[in-house]
């Protein structure tokens, strides 16, 4: 255990290194001009990050979810333009069903596609962030009540590119009777395919940009200075912060809650903790986008100035994978359905186990 | 009984439907050709071709004398072209800021030689007006601006830099805030001056600032000893300060700090009805907005009817744009929630398309002509707050 | 006109004179402790002020709703501890009934009751303000399609007395075959009764209750010193009382603009009015009451102060006449059923004309 | 990988689950007596016998020394009786203060001879502990409090007043903070001391404040020579603001700082679904709530955790505070708007009842403890803005 914490601590300071020293602007504005960030991609695929999740019998690191979740949130942190949460999270659905692992950067799917009695896989993805620059999309397809890990080569797929809040390439992909060019069981995979996963990663993504923006506003806050003095001395703009503040950190915990409820195992825990998750960080986005604008004032939506970056990956990241809203009415319907006597038990999540 | 503020209502007469409905018609047919986010740009989209068209129907400097090309009709019919220009999202940004500010200013303090020369083109839609006030260095605290107007022989020569200068780069004049006194240091309001300027004069470079929505209609505007005439100092030098606050204080309260979200609901509407997403979440947040919209057209209308009657309710305007700006900039989201709008931009849905567009831009409106805060201090000091 | 004017500035003068000199913390108490201001209210009887609205020929004054908005205001402004406005409407809609005016303060019912062939009239009311305390309740009873305006007397009505936020007496009405005192036509009442007349009331004294807090709030941020400056001093308490005044300024307007609409004299009219002023000021009065008790801190809620004697006529008058989500969905409701295209034409209100 | 604060978390061990359970057994039978007003009231409510009850069953100072008449288990076991309290909204208030603040002071700070006199006492729910900190002109501003302590022979005379004291008409002893150095003029954080008073004192006079909701269970508590003797000084001389500081940072983060209003919406949700308004408003609303109420005790689990382990998280607490006072300041508006809720209070009708009372006193939520202003203030200083 304690030597685990240690390869993460070293995994995580690594990961904040390369990424503080070679995503710039340029590089998010590259990425979103549809360029792949291919020589970050490398250094990061040298490190063996993207099989973290993976354990150690194939090959990976065998860290869990609550280790790797520093090195997620640094994805948000920096707006890495690159698949990295995503591979990773793909690597460790594969691994679990017992398939290989391609060595390029991979796609995810929050859908359930169906699978047919020749073995072929159809469904729609609305939106699949990443997919025209990449070679396969790892996703869950059901048939007969049994879920299924599968990997597609997206080459065979009607893949229409799509416009995004962050700009970084997406498409929506119209599956229609392809062969998965691997397929495995996931008994560990519940009813809502990896949606759960994917919506736990945007959290933790968003979870890191909010804690960029922060810092970002406290520096902009102690520097600007208006009226002969540093906004931040202003009482308005430290009630804002300090407001921005409260998401940040509970956008930390929340995101580190699903990241733990996944670990347990079981596939309901990980559908909670994702709807936890992403209800919380959704408001938090909201509020925290507002508030940073109002203190960064015009400059913070030039390109002049990083804060953009972030706030626009907020306004994707909240949508995709199941909106706030989206999981707020899940966790609603939920516990009108379990009954108001069991809603404190619920809440405690104590008594589950 | 005494109150802080003043609103007594101003109607509408009726005579004016008329107008209302000529408006309408043309507008109706005119939309069919906007984009999404054509309708979310409104009075920052630039389009010249449709400004000649409204000048031509006459519905620019619809209130000016008609020796300067004015129409001498009332302020409440400019506010019912004004108004529908908005519900709808109409392009008219290249004769608003001619039509709603620098028109109104030269009127008041201009020289006769200057509104006979800028008047006409203005109301015909030919002469697109730009304002040049915030500089780098000062956001919210525009006193402290420093670009500097020099006097030489016939004239002045503009050094500095101003930026947020809206659709600058397609513009044809600026009415630009110099200081002609003292250092920003000692004489912060006092020693500013106005200034028309011909943006095609020498030494100046127009330099876009792209924006988060991957546009640039803000610009950067770089003076390098920039000749102006004598005669296009606009009203007494020295007095730019109080002459640029009096046009702020003006344009606080007009539709443009209410409606910018408008044109998001029919639209959403449509859309819930086809989904059967009108249940009860969606009647109460649309009938929110609807009681929320039609007080604060109530509060705008009721400044129209004081300005009218020469007074400066200035107070009152500065509520209006705080309250506006707050209802506005929660419009996006609403609809976003409400739709369960998915998370991405699509341009050949009009509605998603400008969700798109007001998602990323509602966060400047409580910022562009005086933030929040500035308002609200604004407001605490007129209550009597010490 | 111009005569017209000039009686409703004298009269809402009077008014605020009588109120400003009689209506005390201790009068407040005394009404909620169920004491009615007997001596108060002969001298508001004196003064003509309750057949304000009664046409000349009735005997009254004529006054219109715009005429006495202030004075409806005022009653909020004092939190004025009887029924002024519910007997002033109570008197209009007699005389516009042809009814004769009892010369008695009077409750009125937002409710729509029965009226059957017996000439009896059934009905729930759910709470009536000052009902333990009257006579006669006016109300709206509907028979065949058509509307009546009644006088029920309230000894004839099982009346449950309840207990509310504002602690005015009140009661719930079950009202069983009763024969009213008094029955005529009213052909000027639309479907919704007398309720769009009350929301219109309570809307008018939320607005004056709002301009006293709001006063208070300006006063006490001048007077309370906290670290060594008036908290009036400090930018979070500005802003936090400007956001009030926002509040205020908009919940005057959306008062008089229903009063307004009640003058035309159309049903629909008064209707869409009472819910723009309803749904408004529910906003308004919420924000508003979190707003003051936060300047004012712990004194606020005590006794001591005056502050909560209209924070709970707030709680009270935004749940009454139907509550601020209530016709906020009606508004709704409305616009959907006229469809998006007719949306900005409603707004305007012009086209209508 | 840097950030401004720090929230490793705290799991509840399973074997917890015992406890957890005998807990709800007891409170299960106990709540069926309590009004909506009761359960509104949860720590601010008085009752002895309840006290006495819980004390008997061991869940009073849990984790006190044995010698002192605690139980000597962990803060986590304490944590689950103390939820499990607020989720129902028990009547906790006659131990509350003695158990959350004053107990542990006197661990900390108290002389042997205070802890063998008073912890057992609190222990068996027997000696009901008041905090007197704010007077009249001091409200936010605490360090200028002006009641003074004056050596006299053999210990101190009382003098001043103290206000909001808690229940202070029903409790046994005081933690009263006093001036026993300079003057609030100069020296404000300097010179102030805390002493244990014993509530039947000669010279004590107990006034109650009437408030908002009609009750009393505030007061204003005058000292007029009241004698102190010497014994009765806590903790240092001089030292009283920082140990009083310190107390209000660990009470900052407890479960009493957003789970207020939490009893409210069981009943709601069972209103719902008899009137069938589960809806998608309602659906959303509720969901809403879960995700900010488990991500609120997450927060406050690992600031446990963090005290447990001797670190003194006062940023994460004062964050903690902020959130869970703006949460619970929203849900009486919530569920008023979700079941649609009437008019009147109903005293028959729990959930009417508990409404009422909460509408009334939620305003007071982000002014116990710490306003917010003060709050955001600490917040914004350990951000580094400065």
């Amino acid at each position: 255990m304690s030597e685990d914490m240690n390869i993460s601590d070293i995994l995580t300071e690594q990961i904040d290194r390369l990424f503080s020293n070679e995503i710039t602007a340029k590089v998010w504005a590259a990425a979103e001009d549809g360029n792949f960030a291919t020589a970050l991609w490398q250094e990061i695929t040298a490190m063996g990050v993207t099989s973290a999740l993976v354990c150690e019998s194939a090959g990976g690191a065998g860290l869990s979810w609550v280790d790797v979740e520093p090195v997620l949130r640094l994805c948000g942190r920096h707006a890495a333009p690159v698949p990295l949460g995503e591979t990773m999270l793909a690597a460790w659905n594969l691994a679990n069903a017992g398939l290989e692992i391609p060595e390029v950067p991979l796609a995810i799917s929050p859908s359930v596609w169906q699978l047919d009695v020749k073995g072929r896989v159809s469904g729609i993805d609305p939106l699949i962030a990443w997919a025209p620059q990449l070679e396969y999309v790892v996703g869950v397809a059901r048939s007969a009540g049994k879920q299924h890990i599968c990997l597609l080569r997206i080459a065979d797929i009607q893949a229409i590119a799509l416009q995004t809040y962050e700009r970084i390439p997406a498409a929506k992909l119209n599956i229609e009777h392809v062969v998965p060019v691997q397929i495995g069981d996931a008994p560990h995979i519940g009813k809502l395919g990896l949606k759960p996963h994917l919506a736990t990663l945007r959290s933790v993504q968003m979870a890191g940009a909010l804690d960029r923006i922060l810092a970002l506003c406290v520096e902009y806050g102690n520097t600007r200075v208006q009226f002969g003095k540093p906004i931040g001395k202003f009482q308005a703009i430290q009630h804002m912060i300090a407001e921005l503040a409260g998401h940040t950190a509970a956008a930390q915990v929340a995101g580190l809650y699903a990241c733990r409820q996944i670990a347990t195992g079981i596939p309901a825990d990980a559908e909670f903790g994702a709807a936890i998750a992403k209800t919380r960080l959704g408001s938090a986005a909201t509020r925290a986008t507002a508030i940073a604008h109002q203190v960064f004032g015009a400059i913070g939506v030039t390109d002049e100035h990083q804060l953009h970056y972030f706030t626009r990956r907020l306004w994707q990241w909240r949508a995709e994978a199941g909106s706030e809203h989206e999981w707020a009415q899940y966790l609603g319907r939920q516990a009108f359905d379990a009954g108001s006597a069991m809603l404190w038990d619920r809440l405690a999540r104590h008594a589950a186990a | 009984m005494t109150t802080p503020f003043n609103f007594q209502p101003l109607e509408l007469p009726a005579e004016l439907l008329t107008l209302r409905r000529e408006v309408r018609a043309f507008l109706a047919d005119a939309s069919s050709e906007w984009t999404g986010r054509d309708v979310g740009h409104s009075w920052t989209g630039f389009n010249r071709e449709f400004s000649l068209e409204v000048g031509r129907r006459g519905w620019i400097g619809m209130t000016w004398p008609k020796r300067y090309g004015g129409h001498e009709r009332s302020g409440l019919e400019r506010y019912v072209v004004v108004e529908e220009m908005l519900a709808v999202g109409a392009p008219v940004g290249a004769h608003w800021f001619g039509d709603r500010q620098s028109g109104p200013l030269l009127l008041r303090m201009g020289t006769e030689a200057q509104r006979e020369r800028f008047l006409p083109l203005i109301a015909q839609g030919k002469a697109a007006f730009c304002i040049g006030l915030s500089e780098p260095d000062s956001g919210s605290d525009l006193a402290s601006l420093r670009s500097r107007a020099t006097r030489v022989d016939g004239g002045w020569r503009l050094n500095g830099r101003k930026v947020w200068t809206t659709n600058a780069h397609l513009c044809d004049v600026m009415i630009g805030l110099f200081r002609t006194g003292g250092p920003a240091e000692t004489e912060k309001h006092k020693g500013l001056s106005q200034f028309l300027i011909d943006m095609r004069a020498s030494g100046i470079d127009v330099r876009p600032i792209r924006d988060l929505t991957g546009e640039a209609h803000f610009n950067e505007v770089t003076f390098d000893d920039v000749f102006v005439p004598d005669d296009m100092l606009v009203g007494r030098e020295g007095e730019g300060w109080a002459q640029a606050s009096a046009e702020l204080a003006f344009e606080r309260s007009q539709p443009d700090r209410y409606m910018s979200c408008f044109p998001l609901l029919p639209p959403a509407m449509d859309k819930l009805q086809e989904l059967r997403l009108d249940d009860r979440l969606a009647e109460r947040r649309l009938g929110e907005s609807i009681a929320e919209m039609v007080v604060m057209r109530e509060m705008s209308l009721s400044i129209l009817g004081q300005l009218e009657a020469g007074r400066s309710p200035g107070q009152e305007a500065a509520l209006v744009k705080d309250l506006g700006n707050t209802y506005e900039q929660r419009m996006p989201e609403l609809v976003r929630e409400l739709i369960d709008a998915p998370a991405r931009i699509n341009p050949d849905d009009r509605l998603s398309d400008l969700l798109g567009f007001l998602t990323q831009t509602v966060p400047t409106f409580s910022l562009r002509g005086g933030t929040r805060e500035i308002l609200r201090g604004i407001i605490a000091k007129g209550l009597g707050l010490r």
